[in-house]
């Protein structure tokens, strides 16, 4: 399968919202090692506030995509609201108006998206934050793309990498956020930010797969 | 946890609707409930607002009113406000001569701010920023742009709001609100850790019998851990972090604020304050004006922030304006 | 003991001495050092004096100000202030139509008082007093006489105060300040014990997931111990002990004040206030002025008092008068 | 012997300073068990000042008793100012004037105590306050005075009647002050101001046995 169908995107939109609520201890746990405990409950509220309202709205992936996004931004404010928010923002933009996703559509949607978030952040990979997940996914898709995989092995290898990405983390001192101010103290413990994001751009690329079986 | 409370996860909300009908007399409610506003605007002016996480009352709704914020955004506990709470703030502040968001140092707010400006301008809607970085310990002062904002925004939002009462362009606003800050240096000693409301534990430590000096208003790591000291050595420690920093010289001027951080007893604020002000005198500088309370606050913890700005006749006049807020009011410059 | 001191011992004295300077716009030092007076005395007035212990900062001598009190006297910590103390105040604030001394009913307080009274009889000037009794707990209904007073006493200086400035004779000032305190009821809950400074421990105990109803100012037992509630659960409490006992009834305008004990976050006096004044609402008592905030405290104890005070035409129109005090000012009635 | 001399009051004054400052620990532990206490160091700062400031001066009993009166009463407040300010007032009023202080004046002086101070506060014997110390040892006096006992008997008398009336306290319940409100919570200990009072009495009688020799 080389691409999936903007219209079939409301099971993986779903797919991210269960992610996020069966981890939302754990998120919470990782957060507290070095932050303020909370990632959990700000991710959650997010979340589940779009499972409320969409849970039983017939929406394609762009349209699911922008309604998170929006809610990220208008409702939840804090670190996680801008962050996530421009992310599913920049996606729904780029899928706009497409019917069909390929691979390399799903490269330029989370390009644009780490593009916007480096305009919107500071923090680099290397800092100890959700970038250090999502810089080499996108760099996976881009070089799946290039080598011309289909969708189901494009979508394994950025899982791949977004776990590493993800696993990398745990040597690094904190630049951003809450946890800079530990310094060397922020070193050996994952960053809450990378594990999320990891786990919906896992539970991204499961949705797809299982849309196009 | 001793607390006040029905569900923790409401907290804000309720929190506002009190205030909200408390305080009718010089606040009101928006259309967005993460928004107050003042209920008097003032005349044909510049814009005043401000905004941030919630937990450090009387900052920020306390801060909204007459001649100093016109409206404040509204954040979680210890988490920025939205970007469109931020917008939906300017808006209610607009009068046509644009919005100066006066708001300190911390990346949600700078992020949320950021994306509101660019969706005000997509309204032709003219927002500046003035960021607070008055917190010492927070950065080198080669890195005085990492700073935290802390209590000395209490001052910008003075001075700015002095500013557009006075009916200064938005530009001249921005220039007061910034020379105020810049003016100014603030520095906190923790005595205890605080708890959020949601947590129910404290989410770090600061052991009995020492204190953590430099520590943020959100529990942010300070620059050292000692032993608890006397008021004296207290005193002497912050003045040592401060002074040198702007620096604050023989023959200044100076505002000073004392805010307790939420559960130290004023009592004892005054008793730092009557330090402070003894080795300022020593050092031949001249406390024009001073407060002592909690003006800025971080849920329960103890300890104290200490906040000079040095003055200049510009600063004082902007300092001397009456104002009416919640968590400052005063009848303007009475003193000799 | 996380506590911002030098010797214990000195507290009050470096506590006066920081609080005359960072307040000079609003009070000044006398002859007598335990006594504070106002910068502004009024023309030809009743004088209005109050004192007490320390420890329950902004009372006493946050309450000395323009159309408030005109002097306190000042006490350690926790303790009445000397027979001397008092007599000095009233004659700091006697010019000639003689001194209303508004205060609480504590033994000690009750004891110097007395015997100011008589100093002063001596030396021809008139001292007359109410003692406030406001904190419904400290006895039953009908021994009114042995009731403590506690943030009551805020309404009390308030009115008494206002009467004085708009020109009442002493009885008139009296008659107003006893009005309002027979107007007002108190009850307050405490979450955590207060630790007196020189001795360095709390002296008594309530123990985590539990609040004692009904405490006093001092950490003076209450009536019962119960499991900590939610803030609901506090307000219909705290209502049900207070609105029976007057009575306030359907169909009253009341005046409510909500103080921390010390080191309750505001924000959650804020919330407590939310839910008092939905029972209030379902009852049909109306809020006609809310106090929100640390007015009256104890050193560092968590919890709150709940205050109401039933107004009249002549109590609201002593309530609007402006005041400027440390603890409490207001620019005088704006509400619709 | 049947009295002393008036001006041979200094080593009886001194002697209650004593009393006090010895016992500024006992005082205090006692009023922590259902007071604040406070009661040792509030008792102990008004003699100690006194102390500083008469202990090289030349003074008679009236005069003593009455600059240590006045220092409670003008620099101490709470309500060991005021109580025992009052007490020894009124002891200074009573001698004043008198070269000789005999048995029956000495009557007089506790016995004017007592009534001043009956006046000031509520509290009568049953209280569980000072009173219950203070009022026997007038009776004891006047008993003495009236069956023409020597000085040196009266003041044994007094001090037995004293320490009875302090011992009383402890199967009482407080009625006034900070462990009235403790109820039945306060049986079992003596009270603190009964304790002070007691120490008080028995250095005055000891001070004067030893002026008469
Ligand atoms: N300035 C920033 N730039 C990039 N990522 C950030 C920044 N601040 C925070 N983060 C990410 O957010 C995560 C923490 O999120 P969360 O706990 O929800 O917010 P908060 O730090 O406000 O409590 C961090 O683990 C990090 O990945
Ligand atoms: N109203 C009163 N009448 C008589 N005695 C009193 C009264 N109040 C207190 N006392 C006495 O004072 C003693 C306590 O004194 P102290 O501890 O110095 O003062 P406080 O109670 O203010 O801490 C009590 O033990 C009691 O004997
Ligand atoms: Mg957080
Ligand atoms: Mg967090
Ligand atoms: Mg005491
Ligand atoms: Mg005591």
């Amino acid at each position: 399968m080389k691409a999936f169908h903007n219209k079939d995107g409301k099971p993986v939109l779903m797919r991210m919202v269960s992610g996020i609520k069966e981890n939302k201890d754990y998120l919470g746990e990782i957060d507290g090692l070095i932050g303020d405990g909370d990632h959990g409950m700000n991710m959650n509220k997010g979340f589940s506030l779009f499972q409320q309202r969409f849970e039983k709205e017939t929406f394609d992936l762009s349209e699911g995509l922008r309604e998170l996004g929006m809610i990220l931004l208008n409702e939840i404010g804090g670190s996680m609201g801008p962050i996530y928010g421009t992310v599913f923002m920049a996606m729904a933009d780029e899928a706009d108006g497409k019917d069909e996703i390929t691979v390399s559509d799903l490269y330029q949607m989370l390009d644009q998206a780490k593009k916007e978030l480096e305009e919107l952040v500071g923090a680099r990979t290397g800092d100890k934050t959700l970038m250090d997940t999502l810089t080499p996914a996108v760099a996976a898709l881009e070089k799946a793309g290039q080598e011309g995989a289909d969708m189901q092995t494009a979508l394994v290898q950025m899982k791949k990498a977004a776990e590493s990405g993800r696993d990398s983390t745990k040597d690094m001192i904190a630049k951003f956020g809450r946890a800079s101010r530990l310094g060397e103290r922020s070193r050996g413990v994952l960053d809450a930010g990378a594990v999320s994001c990891c786990i919906l751009l896992q539970s991204f690329a499961d949705g797809i797969m299982e849309v196009i079986g | 946890m001793q607390r006040i409370l029905n569900d923790p996860d409401n907290i804000v909300d309720e929190m506002l609707s009190g205030f909200l009908k408390a305080n009718s007399d010089i606040v009101e409610a928006t259309e967005n409930k993460r928004v107050v506003k003042a209920r008097c605007k003032g005349e044909g002016k510049v814009g005043v607002i401000t905004g941030g996480g919630s937990g450090h009352k009387p900052a920020f709704i306390g801060y909204v009113g007459e001649n100093m914020c016109d409206a404040a955004a509204v954040g979680e506990i210890c988490s920025s406000p939205t970007a469109v709470a931020f917008l939906d703030a300017a808006k209610c502040a607009d009068q046509g001569k644009g919005v100066a968001c006066l708001y300190g140092n911390y990346s949600g707010d700078n992020m949320n701010v950021k994306m509101a400006v660019k969706m005000a301008q997509k309204q032709g809607l003219t927002i500046k920023t003035v960021i607070a970085n008055d917190d010492v310990a927070s950065a080198p002062k080669n890195q005085r742009e990492k700073r935290r904002g802390v209590a000395g925004e209490i001052f910008m939002w003075k001075c700015g709001g002095a500013k557009a009462a006075m009916g200064g362009s938005l530009d001249e606003v921005i220039n007061a609100a910034q020379k105020a800050i810049d003016h100014t240096r603030s520095v906190g000693i923790g005595l205890t850790p605080c708890t959020l409301p949601a947590v129910g534990h404290p989410n770090f430590e600061i052991k009995d019998g020492t204190m953590e000096v430099g520590i943020g208003h959100h529990g942010e790591p300070g620059i050292e851990v000692c032993e608890l000291e006397t008021a004296d050595k207290m005193a002497k420690r912050m003045t040592d972090i401060i002074l040198p920093d702007y620096p604050f010289e023989a023959g200044d001027e100076v505002a000073v604020l004392i805010s307790g951080l939420g559960a130290t007893p004023v009592m004892e604020l005054y008793v730092l304050y009557n330090e402070v002000e003894k080795l300022l005198q020593e050092k031949g500088i001249a406390v024009y004006r001073a407060y002592v309370g909690n003006y800025f606050t971080s849920l329960d913890m103890m300890g104290a922030t200490l906040t000079l700005m040095k003055l200049d006749e510009e600063l004082k006049e902007l300092l001397d304006m009456p104002v009416n807020t919640v968590g400052l009011k005063q009848k303007g410059k009475e003193k000799g």
